[in-house]
């Protein structure tokens, strides 16, 4: 146990709405150890980015954490002041963007942007600071760095800025890596360039990464271990190989299936009918048993618990349970 | 790409969803609760006296149970006249307004619609208009026709041209840009039904909202031509005209000043008001 | 930038033009004849005409307006009609009252203004937000020459801290500026809060929080420089406002600037110092706009870099 | 008649990026010289990454842009010049489907209303007649009568693409120009769209311009694909071609950099080097050659031009040529 | 090379005061209701301005509180028998601030710069039958008239005198900013639109302030200028406005002062509409307005009713019998007019406030007598034109004008307003009046040397006009200026000048 870096035990989060409170996460718990990449992968809306804000406790003003634990080194985050939270954001655990252009602040110098990092945590001087931003700049394959430090990010391009937001994310040498949809909003060539950049920065650094996405192709390429998200539960985890060629969840099965595949495809593409449910409405029993092509009355009445079905592997259906693949850990 | 969201699945007609919103803000709801009273008002005009009734024996006369808000240098009722007041303050404000959001709406939307030499003719001759700064234009354009109800209307009407001119058309350059709008047009829509059917509507948040809060703009500029002696003639008992005497009694009968000063101010506040909560509700980017 | 504000400053040219038109035909078609009020009530029909000529009313517009025009670029602003003082020097003591006041006026506004659009942006749906709101939306909300009235009854007569009228003292300012930045304050706060309320939504802030920044830092560094890009348009348009207020301020606290000369000056068909005061008025508030946009690009790295 | 639907020939199109006082003007390179045809009944897509020109090129088939240099023909006549009213006629044979699902659809109007529209503009229908158009074509594509009653913001991505479809499709139209009309959707409802295009295409026999920067997804729906870079169509072909044996280094590219959704699928992959260039300073010589690994001197001075490198198969690179 | 040193000397002392001593000068000030718009004593129309100037400068003789005339600068005066001569001697020893010496010379010099025509100064009209004049010797002047004018010793006598050297020195537009005269005060500071300041005159030649400088201050807001005097900012006010008396009068450090004035408030009824042409109409209006409640309300009771049409501080006033307010017998006259229903008509003035109370008051009594009056206020610039444009009685559209009149004496106050050679546009006598009778009387009066003969003449004139009714005659102003207790010597008279040649304090 103690070999898990990042340990998420039942987080709850919810949000305080005029249409009631929300629960955006849901009974959400997963570890990630060092040197691993771990994939949260779910539809639009399925409470991804609110899981990685949530625990930084970046939440927006009306957004609550109101049960779990959230536990970096057996720290409880969740029970920090807001001092102590601070000295975590940043050295400890970093986080990067989806969207790199407006995580930018427009009016400064990217230097000062890098700089600011060290300087709070590592407590560097300019000079310290400067030459460490240079460093980073570098190492994220950008040529000229002192070029690029004097710039304001709307001269970037989109891959580059989010190169620098790796960069900055890098700059203290954190022990987890939050990435929130790193490369949604760049292009395939640019994304692929990112994307061997995370790796190899994993590799040299040592650290964990919690990479968000809803590209099973990006999970497929970068990931050791997957969850997968619906409805702000976590309905299957498995490693990445196992998860690809046999998933147990009906959601994993019907989500790997509508991805269009070059070279594989057939006429007509399987999909899920249906869509993803408001959370101010959520159904009883199962949430994607409205969807559900095999679901059963069961699946409508009680909502199943996320139990482990194998080695390291967990799903969240009573018919992967009912088939008696229930391995009590 | 931006990220999408599922929105709520119930249906709710944009109406409704703007009157949930709406009634959450108190202060714009006050506010108008407070102007349809004065709406009321002006129906029905409950004044407790004649408001040009002479009474020489009770000239200036404090508030008391008779007269709630006082007299005035003629013995008249304070309240009476402030009640009338209201009908010609707002009257002046609502048509002074009115006249120059229309105008300032289609010089905006041709502006920002068709652009080119029309805009910028249009737009220069909103600068050479701001360039003569607030008031003074109303001030200038009322020594030139002379003062009197109409004239001051005709003022802040015309000064209040270039504002809308700038705000729809700005409203206009956005929306003009918005998806739907090419998909209209790809569509084939022509301009007219385009203009009124597409992009007018869009533009109607930020006009309700700046159409609010000229209100008050208005009120207070009226207010002001009389301070400075270009307003209506005080046989009309405007709140502004009211102020301007009442200063001269200023010691002997601050509650000439203070009444009428405290009806502008709280009419202008909630104008103000439920223009704020207007614009969170219908949230369009006000510049 | 360059370039722009160069572009800018050409702009400038024809509005002007046009300006100056306007206010020629301005004076020109206020009903009043000025050789009539100047020589007064009881001057005779010949001494009017003298005057008509002397002042060169007998001539052509156009002939009038080329020498009004002549005069502008020659730097001949002519005779003050009311008081026969060359213009020029009617004009430059009034120039400094209404400069005191408008820059103490903004000076205040601004501070006060911007920080309380901040603390009510932070306190969004806060007890403090309220009150700070419903106070700055009081501030647009009351006719300036009332406030000016109440503040002096308060200040000075009932307490006696401040002096009535006048502009002998830094004390004597202190009424006035209050009554003129009272509407400017109120609309920077209102700006600056929804500015900045918008902006505490950006990306960006979530960045700067999740580098672990206390939030003083976040507030204003991060989010205050990106709103101050914003509230400089707006302290820009303010001025109109300001030079407008300021008649019924100097009216009120008697205070001998330009804008109650302008109106003492239509109202005696004073028109050489008319026309003399709109063009400054109008050039000074272009000039402004201009600067306002150009500081609005230094400090937008956006429109600097283009 | 020739079987050509949409003729290109060698558009340019420019936009103005910044206006300087004394130096010539800045401008957005967005399409250069591209030459292309739809044939009736097929699907061309079109693929490249963002800012390449890949909407602009609808835009300008559609007239809702006028081309700088260069003639568009449609139906077999050139359309290129003419005026707004000349062409309001054409407008019901060729539609519009967006990317972004949400910006599409008028918010302040019910979904009856937004389908309706066309209807309203090239046809005399009845009210009533009109409505049941409505209905019919909302049922096509999966949505019924209720919906019609609905604004915009109470459907989800994928049923407003639907919408936009049913839009497109009241006019009884030839072409469709499909601007990335999945980007927007999640993978489980991209799929429902995709194959509702392709079923309405057998069914109302259609054309299709579909625009896309996904590989992946080009591939179920097209018939014959064009690579876009820059402003420039650098490779058009078939499809089954054009993955087999793609010629010009920057589809190669393309293709090696989408992320294959198994984990299994080892296999080599081309990282480029740097950014695309920006369209308003363009390299000289071929666009790509600022990335491309195998950029010879040549590449630096001249653009190579389209050329048939086999059978349905053009190219412009000059690797291929020598 | 004298005066020039004695100059500069005068120019520095002052200064040396002031850094001295600062805080120990004794300064006043005056606040009034509005601008000092030239200090150029020969070419200004206002009052104030007037009363500002004559801190610095002196004339001839000066008017007294009680409207007589008073030797200053002169030690006496003789007119021929024609009329036509006028010789005055002037004082001697009495020095201008730059040290030049008043003389004949000195006085000459003046009255050719003020008859000018080029110059077409704003006095010049005060001099047009002066022919021309003569130095008898280094003290005596002598004045010869075209023709005989009897108020021309009033006129004559109101010049004041500038220095020759300075007039010289800084020109006729230079001396607007550099007033060099022999009064009292010595000019210190004048900035237009704001204050002026002017210095206790220490060589001056009788008995003068008692005070160091004296400050007139412009300030145009009513409630203001009382704040300031409630504060002690300022000693007097003038005018003290008549709504807000009772703020003050409670405080015990204030007191106000009440004056007669030469003030005429009335009403031109414009006898070429066929409305006023008949008398009976005229004097009907007359009886239906209540004099005492006008001056109640609308000058809050301070104003007199008018005996005649001039007030009673003009020198010749003959009072009159008056209007008695008597509605029913309005009423009568009107029927016997042929308006037993009255009629409408409409009066202008301008949108002052104080103006417009006079208006509707007016126009609330006549509707008593079923007259319906539109009150239209017009701004200043407007109304003028509107009765200034028209070129023939017929062309003209006023029907009433609710208007005031102030003059010196009995010509200025009558020749203007009822000749009927001054019907607009040449001046303002917008009754358009029209009488033979009162004509011959203006002329007579106005050439008649012998003040009892000229007595006679004006009271039949006064009578005249009395009947005719050619205006509402409404009331004279009761001058109001208040002051702190400690202020004493500052005075209004009755015309509204500010006289501050003793002014001094106890503060
Ligand atoms: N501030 C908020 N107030 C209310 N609801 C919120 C708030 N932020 C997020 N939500 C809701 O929480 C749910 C989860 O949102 P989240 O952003 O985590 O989705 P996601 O999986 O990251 O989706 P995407 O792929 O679009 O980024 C959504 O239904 C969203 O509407
Ligand atoms: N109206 C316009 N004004 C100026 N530049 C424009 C305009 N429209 C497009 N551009 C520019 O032209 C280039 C091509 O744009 P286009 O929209 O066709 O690209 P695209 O391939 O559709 O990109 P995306 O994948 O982002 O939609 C881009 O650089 C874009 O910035
Ligand atoms: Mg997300
Ligand atoms: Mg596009």
């Amino acid at each position: 146990m103690t070999d898990k870096l990042l340990d998420v035990k039942n987080l709850k989060t919810e949000f305080h709405t005029d249409k009631g409170n929300l629960t955006a996460v849901n009974d959400v718990s997963f570890y990630v150890n060092n040197e691993e990449i771990v994939g949260l992968v779910g539809e639009s809306g399925s409470g991804k980015s609110v899981t990685s804000l949530s625990l930084l406790r970046l939440l927006p003003e009306n957004g609550e954490i109101s049960e779990g634990e959230i536990l970096l080194e057996g720290r409880n985050l969740r029970e920090m002041n807001k001092k102590e939270i601070r000295s975590i954001r940043g050295s400890d655990i970093a986080i990067i963007f989806q969207d790199p252009m407006s995580s930018l602040n427009p009016v400064l110098r990217v230097g000062e942007q890098l700089m600011e990092c060290t300087k709070l945590h590592l407590k560097y001087t300019n000079d310290q600071a400067r030459k460490h931003a240079i460093d980073m700049i570098k190492r994220v394959g950008i040529p000229v760095p002192e070029d690029i430090m004097n710039r304001y990010p709307h001269q970037l391009s989109g891959g580059m800025s989010q190169r620098i937001m790796i960069a900055m994310a890098m700059s203290c040498n954190p022990k987890l890596l939050i990435a929130d949809e790193p490369t949604t909003a760049l292009d395939v060539t640019i994304q692929a360039q990112v994307m061997e950049l995370m790796l190899e920065l994993k590799e040299k650094n040592k650290i964990g990464v919690l990479l968000i996405t809803h590209d099973l192709g990006v999970v497929a390429e970068m990931c050791d271990r997957v969850m997968v998200m619906y409805c702000g539960r976590i309905v299957e985890m498995a490693d990445v190989n196992s998860l690809f060629k046999n998933p147990l969840h009906p959601y994993t099965k019907g989500l790997i299936a509508s991805v269009p595949k070059i070279g594989r495809n057939s006429d007509v593409l399987p999909y899920i009918s249906g869509r993803v449910p408001d959370l101010s409405q959520l159904p009883t029993g199962c949430k994607f048993a409205p969807r559900c092509s095999l679901a059963i009355d069961k699946c409508h009445i009680e909502e199943p618990k996320l139990i482990y079905v194998g080695e390291n592997r967990q799903c969240r259906c009573h018919l992967v349970n009912e088939r008696g693949e229930n391995h009590e850990q | 790409m931006k990220e999408i969201q599922y929105e709520d699945f119930k249906i709710e007609s944009p109406f409704r969803e703007f009157s949930r919103k709406f009634l959450k803000k108190k202060s714009a709801v006050i506010s108008l609760a407070f102007l349809v009273f004065l709406l009321i008002l002006v129906v029905f005009q409950p004044t407790p006296y004649d408001i040009s009734a002479i009474d020489y024996d009770n000239i200036l006369c404090e508030p008391n149970s008779d007269h709630l808000f006082g007299t005035d240098e003629y013995g008249r009722d304070v309240l009476s006249r402030i009640i009338t007041g209201t009908r010609i303050s707002l009257s002046v404000a609502i048509i002074a307004v009115t006249i120059g959001a229309i105008i300032g709406s289609i010089l905006g939307i041709i502006a920002g619609y068709y652009g080119g030499l029309l805009e910028s003719l249009i737009m220069r001759s909103c600068d050479v208009l701001f360039s003569f700064p607030g008031l003074l234009l109303a001030i200038g354009i009322v020594a030139i026709i002379g003062p009197g109800l109409t004239n001051v209307v005709i003022a802040i009407s015309i000064y209040g041209i270039p504002t809308f001119t700038r705000i729809i058309r700005s409203s206009t350059l956005s929306i003009k840009e918005l998806l739907y709008i090419e998909a209209s047009k790809s569509i084939g829509v022509s301009d007219m039904r385009l203009l009124f059917k597409h992009i007018f509507p869009g533009t109607l948040p930020s006009l309700i909202v700046s159409y609010t809060m000229r209100m008050g703009t208005a009120i207070i500029s009226a207010a002001s031509l009389s301070f400075l002696g270009f307003g209506a003639s005080p046989k009309n008992p405007d709140w502004g005209a009211m102020l301007s005497t009442g200063r001269d009694y200023i010691g002997v009968a601050p509650h000439m000043l203070f009444y009428p000063g405290l009806m502008i101010f709280l009419t202008v506040l909630a104008f103000n008001l439920l223009g704020d909560g207007l614009r969170d509700t219908l949230d369009p980017k006000l510049d | 930038m360059k370039q722009y504000v160069l572009k800018r400053l050409l702009n400038i040219i024809p509005i002007m033009l046009v300006v100056s038109i306007i206010v020629f035909m301005f004076i020109h078609l206020i009903p009043g004849d000025p050789a009539r009020i100047v020589a007064g009530q009881k001057a005779t029909l010949e001494e009017i005409e003298i005057m008509r000529e002397k002042l060169g009313l007998n001539d052509p517009y156009i002939v009038q307006y080329k020498n009004f025009m002549v005069g502008v670029f020659s730097g001949n602003w002519g005779t003050s009609i009311k008081s026969n003082l060359p213009v020029w020097n009617v004009i430059v003591p009034r120039i400094k009252p209404t400069l005191i006041l408008a820059i103490f006026s903004i000076i205040w506004s601004v501070v006060a203004g911007i920080s309380m659009g901040v603390i009510s942006a932070i306190k969004r749906g806060k007890l403090i937000d309220y009150i700070v709101m419903v106070g700055a939306t009081s501030g647009i909300s009351v006719p300036l020459f009332w406030l000016g009235l109440m503040l002096m009854q308060i200040f000075s007569v009932k307490l006696g801290w401040f002096p009535t009228t006048g502009v002998d003292s830094f004390s004597s300012y202190v009424l006035p500026s209050i009554t003129l930045g009272a509407g400017i304050t109120a609309m920077i706060a209102r700006y600056t809060r929804s500015s900045m309320i918008e902006i505490l939504k950006e990306n960006y802030i979530r960045t700067s929080r999740a580098k672990g920044l206390h939030e003083f830092m976040v507030i204003n560094k991060h989010a205050l420089r990106n709103s101050l890009v914003d509230v400089i348009t707006i302290v820009g348009l303010q001025f109109g406002f300001l030079l407008a207020g300021s008649v019924l301020v100097e009216t009120v606290f008697a205070i001998p600037g330009l804008g109650r000369l302008l109106i003492d000056s239509i109202l005696f068909r004073d028109y050489t110092v008319v026309q003399t005061v709109l063009l400054i008025f109008t050039f000074q508030f272009i000039i402004i706009n201009l600067i306002v946009d150009v500081l609005y690009g230094i400090a937008n790295p956006k429109i600097r870099y283009e | 008649m020739s079987n050509n639907l949409v003729e290109l020939k060698d558009v340019r199109k420019t936009f103005l990026a910044s206006k300087t006082l004394f130096r010539s003007n800045k401008y957005v390179h967005a399409l250069n010289g591209v030459s292309l045809e739809i044939k009736n009944g097929e699907t061309l897509s079109i693929v490249g990454e963002s800012g390449c020109g890949k909407s602009t090129l609808g835009r300008v088939i559609n007239k809702l842009l006028d081309v700088d240099s260069g003639e568009v023909w449609f139906e077999d006549k050139n359309i290129t010049n003419y005026a707004t009213s000349q062409i309001r006629p054409f407008r019901n044979k060729m539609q519009m489907v967006f990317q972004d699902p949400y910006g599409s659809l008028n918010p302040r109007m019910k979904i009856k209303d937004i389908v309706a529209e066309p209807l309203l503009v090239h046809t005399d229908m009845s009210k009533k007649d009109r409505y049941n158009t409505v209905i019919e074509l909302l049922e096509t594509v999966g949505l019924n009568e209720r919906h019609a009653q609905g604004y915009a913001h109470e459907f989800s991505g994928g049923q407003r693409q639907r919408i936009g479809i049913a839009r497109a499709l009241s006019v009884n139209p030839k072409l469709i120009i499909a601007d990335e009309p999945v980007s927007a959707l999640d993978v489980s409802i991209q799929a429902q769209v995709i194959n509702i295009f392709k079923r309405l295409q057998r069914d109302f026999n259609l054309t299709y311009l579909f625009i896309s920067h996904d590989l992946s997804v080009v591939e179920i729906i097209s018939d014959r694909i064009g690579v876009m870079y820059l402003g420039y169509l650098v490779e058009i072909t078939t499809k089954e071609e054009l993955y087999k044996n793609p010629k010009h280094p920057y589809t190669q590219a393309l293709l090696s950099a989408v992320p294959i959704a198994d984990p299994s699928h080892k296999r080599n992959r081309i990282i480029l080097k740097g950014d695309i260039p920006s369209p308003i300073d363009m390299p000289i010589g071929c666009p790509f050659n600022t990335r491309c690994m195998y950029a010879m001197e040549q590449c630096f001075k001249t653009m190579p031009q389209l050329v048939e490198v086999g059978s349905d198969h053009k190219v412009a690179c000059h690797l291929n040529l020598s | 090379n004298d005066t020039k040193q004695e100059e500069t000397a005068a120019n520095v002392e002052p200064n040396q005061e002031n850094t001295e001593g600062k805080s120990e000068d004794v300064n006043m000030t005056i606040a009034v209701n509005a601008e000092i718009i030239s200090l150029d004593p020969h070419n200004l129309s206002d009052t104030l301005s007037g009363s500002a100037a004559d801190t610095m400068y002196e004339s001839l003789y000066d008017y007294k509180l009680d409207m007589s005339l008073e030797p200053v600068l002169a030690t006496g005066y003789s007119v021929s028998e024609d009329g036509l001569e006028y010789t005055f001697n002037i004082r001697e020893g009495v020095t201008f601030h730059d040290g030049t010496e008043l003389n004949a010379e000195a006085v000459k010099y003046n009255f050719d710069r003020v008859m000018d025509e080029e110059k077409n100064l704003r006095r010049r009209r005060n001099f047009l039958y002066v022919n021309s004049t003569e130095v008898i010797d280094e003290y005596t002047i002598l004045i010869k008239l075209d023709s005989p004018f009897a108020p021309m010793i009033n006129r004559i006598a109101s010049l004041s005198v500038i220095s020759p050297t300075a007039l010289e020195e800084y020109g006729d537009q230079g001396i607007l900013t550099n007033p060099v005269g022999t009064g009292p005060y010595t000019f210190e500071e004048w900035t237009p639109g704001d204050k002026m300041v002017v210095r206790a005159n220490p060589n001056y030649w009788k008995e003068g302030p008692k005070i160091d400088t004296l400050t007139f201050k412009p300030v145009t807001e009513n409630g203001a200028r009382i704040a300031m005097l409630q504060t002690g900012e300022a000693d007097y006010i003038y005018p003290m406005p008549t709504e807000q008396v009772k703020t003050v009068e409670s405080d015990e450090n204030i007191k106000v002062i009440e004056g007669p004035s030469t003030i005429a408030r009335f009403t031109f009824l414009n006898m070429t509409k066929d409305i006023f042409s008949d008398v009976k109409v005229r004097q009907a209006i007359n009886h239906a307005i209540n004099k005492e409640a006008y001056a109640k309300v609308v000058k809050s009771g301070y104003a007199v009713p008018l005996t005649s049409h001039v007030p009673t501080t003009i020198e010749y006033q003959s009072p009159q019998p008056e209007y008695e307010y008597n509605v029913e017998k309005a009423k009568e006259l009107m029927k016997e007019a042929g308006y037993p229903d009255g009629f409408a008509t409409h009066i202008w003035a301008p949108n002052d406030t104080e103006n417009m109370k006079g208006m509707q008051f007016i126009s609330q009594q006549l509707a008593e007598i079923g007259i319906d009056v539109e009150v239209i206020p017009m701004e200043e610039g407007t109304l003028s034109d509107s009765i200034y444009s028209p070129q023939t009685p017929e062309e003209s559209e006023v029907n009433m004008w609710y208007v005031s009149w102030s003059a010196f004496d009995i010509d200025g106050a009558t020749t203007r307003l009822f000749h009927s050679s001054n019907i607009p546009p040449t001046s303002p006598n917008v009754s358009y009046y029209m009488s033979d009778e009162a004509d011959k009387l203006m002329d007579a009066g106005a050439t008649e040397v012998d003040p009892v003969k000229r007595a006679e003449i004006y009271a039949e004139l006064q009578e005249v006009i009395w009947n005719d009714a050619p205006w509402i005659f409404l009331g004279s102003d009761v001058l109001l200026s208040a002051k702190r207790a400690t202020t004493e010597g500052i005075f209004v008279d009755p015309s509204g000048g500010i006289i501050a040649t003793e002014a001094s304090t106890t503060k």
